[in-house]
């Protein structure tokens, strides 16, 4: 029933956190974990750099609400939230979403659940320096679309 | 004082990170950005945005939310992170 | 597009087959992973041990089909099976599912199907060394129940 | 000739991993079944359990199946991997 957040300008290793979520974990039968990687193009401009902005304190504090949500609505061990900010180059992660759960539906919907709130609630922004320039990267209609299935 | 802080494309077309702006009795959040966009044409045209997202106190909030001396209150795009 | 299945006795590195799924690959900005681990205890009998039993040859193509299913009916990047066999222990991994695709929900419906199939068609067994003896585990209802979604 | 394997549960029960049988003409899967249920009354309660699955040549199977020369059978309970 433990929550852990980072947001950090480092990378994380999926295999450091997997170990974190496990680690003298023999309760839950199931992990399910969603990784975001820095794509080399998006919407045809192809992308060499990303900048990640956010809302110190307010990132932190969405962060912990969804992944609080997510262990009222499910049955859940321990969850683990990692974003990263500021310089991004394609191929980089961006995102770890970890959720453990004595079941794997649970731990499956719980990882689905918090990357889609993540995506529409909390204060991040992206800025792709690419071939045609640099832009402020357009919320999705679909990433608010996904939400209705919650 | 409220502490009025913009991010991401908003802050660029402000060229403004924060404000800081005394605090009116009884102002919402509505009257707070009707007042920020008085300023000039630029802020008027980026505030009037109706894509524009409020925080009020670190989590999202709504126009008609009130606010108050010491609240730290924000305004930025629709947020692209994940 | 590509699919690697292993059914191994040895135990699987989850940030090694991350990095394999994800190793040159920036064009999947998303990458789905679940990992089954043995619980210590399963419908109130404390497991000391399990001992996973499988149909060489029939094993390793049943997973190559349920991985072809999900790439006919997602659009997915690289999908990654690996299934232990042989005896283990509580807190070990036994599967690992991953999948890559340039949008999210592909990666993560591909993952929960292809662990929902597994559970139902994979011919894997799970016997349990416990407190109070010896036993072959019952397929679980709740398993076939799941496939209904898809 | 058709190979036939049994595994987990159903070895156990039967003790016996596998037996080829001669291919008869025109036998399915229901046939052959069957016809091993008829070696002894451990045989016979054993595959008589309708939870038991069969594959034919390493893919699930129906009891209409046709069987023939070469053929690899299985017969297995309910799996329970992953």
């Amino acid at each position: 029933m433990s929550i852990s957040i980072s947001v950090q300008a480092g990378t994380f290793d999926v295999g450091v956190e997997y170990a974190g979520l496990r680690e003298g974990n023999v309760a839950d039968g199931a992990t399910a974990i969603f990784v975001g990687s820095v794509r080399d193009f998006n919407l045809d401009q192809s992308v060499a750099q990303l900048e990640l902005e956010h809302y110190p304190g307010m990132t932190e504090k969405v962060l912990e609400d969804i992944a609080g949500r997510a262990q009222q609505r499910w049955q859940l061990g321990r969850v683990r939230l990692v974003h990263r900010v500021g310089p991004l180059l394609p191929g980089d992660d961006i995102v770890f979403v970890g959720a453990c759960a004595p079941h794997r539906q649970a731990a499956l919907d719980a990882c689905a659940y918090m990357i889609d709130f993540l995506k529409t609630e909390a204060p991040f922004w992206k800025k792709e320096y690419g071939r045609d320039g640099v832009r402020w990267v357009d919320a999705r209609e679909g990433d608010r679309e996904a939400l209705k299935k919650w | 004082m409220i502490r009025v802080l913009f991010f991401a494309g908003l802050r660029e077309q402000l060229g403004c990170a924060d404000v800081s702006v005394p605090a009116g009795s009884g102002t919402t959040l509505a009257g707070l950005r009707a007042q920020l966009g008085e300023r000039d044409a630029t802020w008027q045209r980026a505030l009037a945005d109706e894509n524009v997202q409020m925080a009020l106190n670190r989590q999202m909030a709504k126009s008609d939310s009130i606010v108050r001396d010491g609240d730290e209150v924000a305004f930025f795009p629709p947020v692209t992170g994940g």
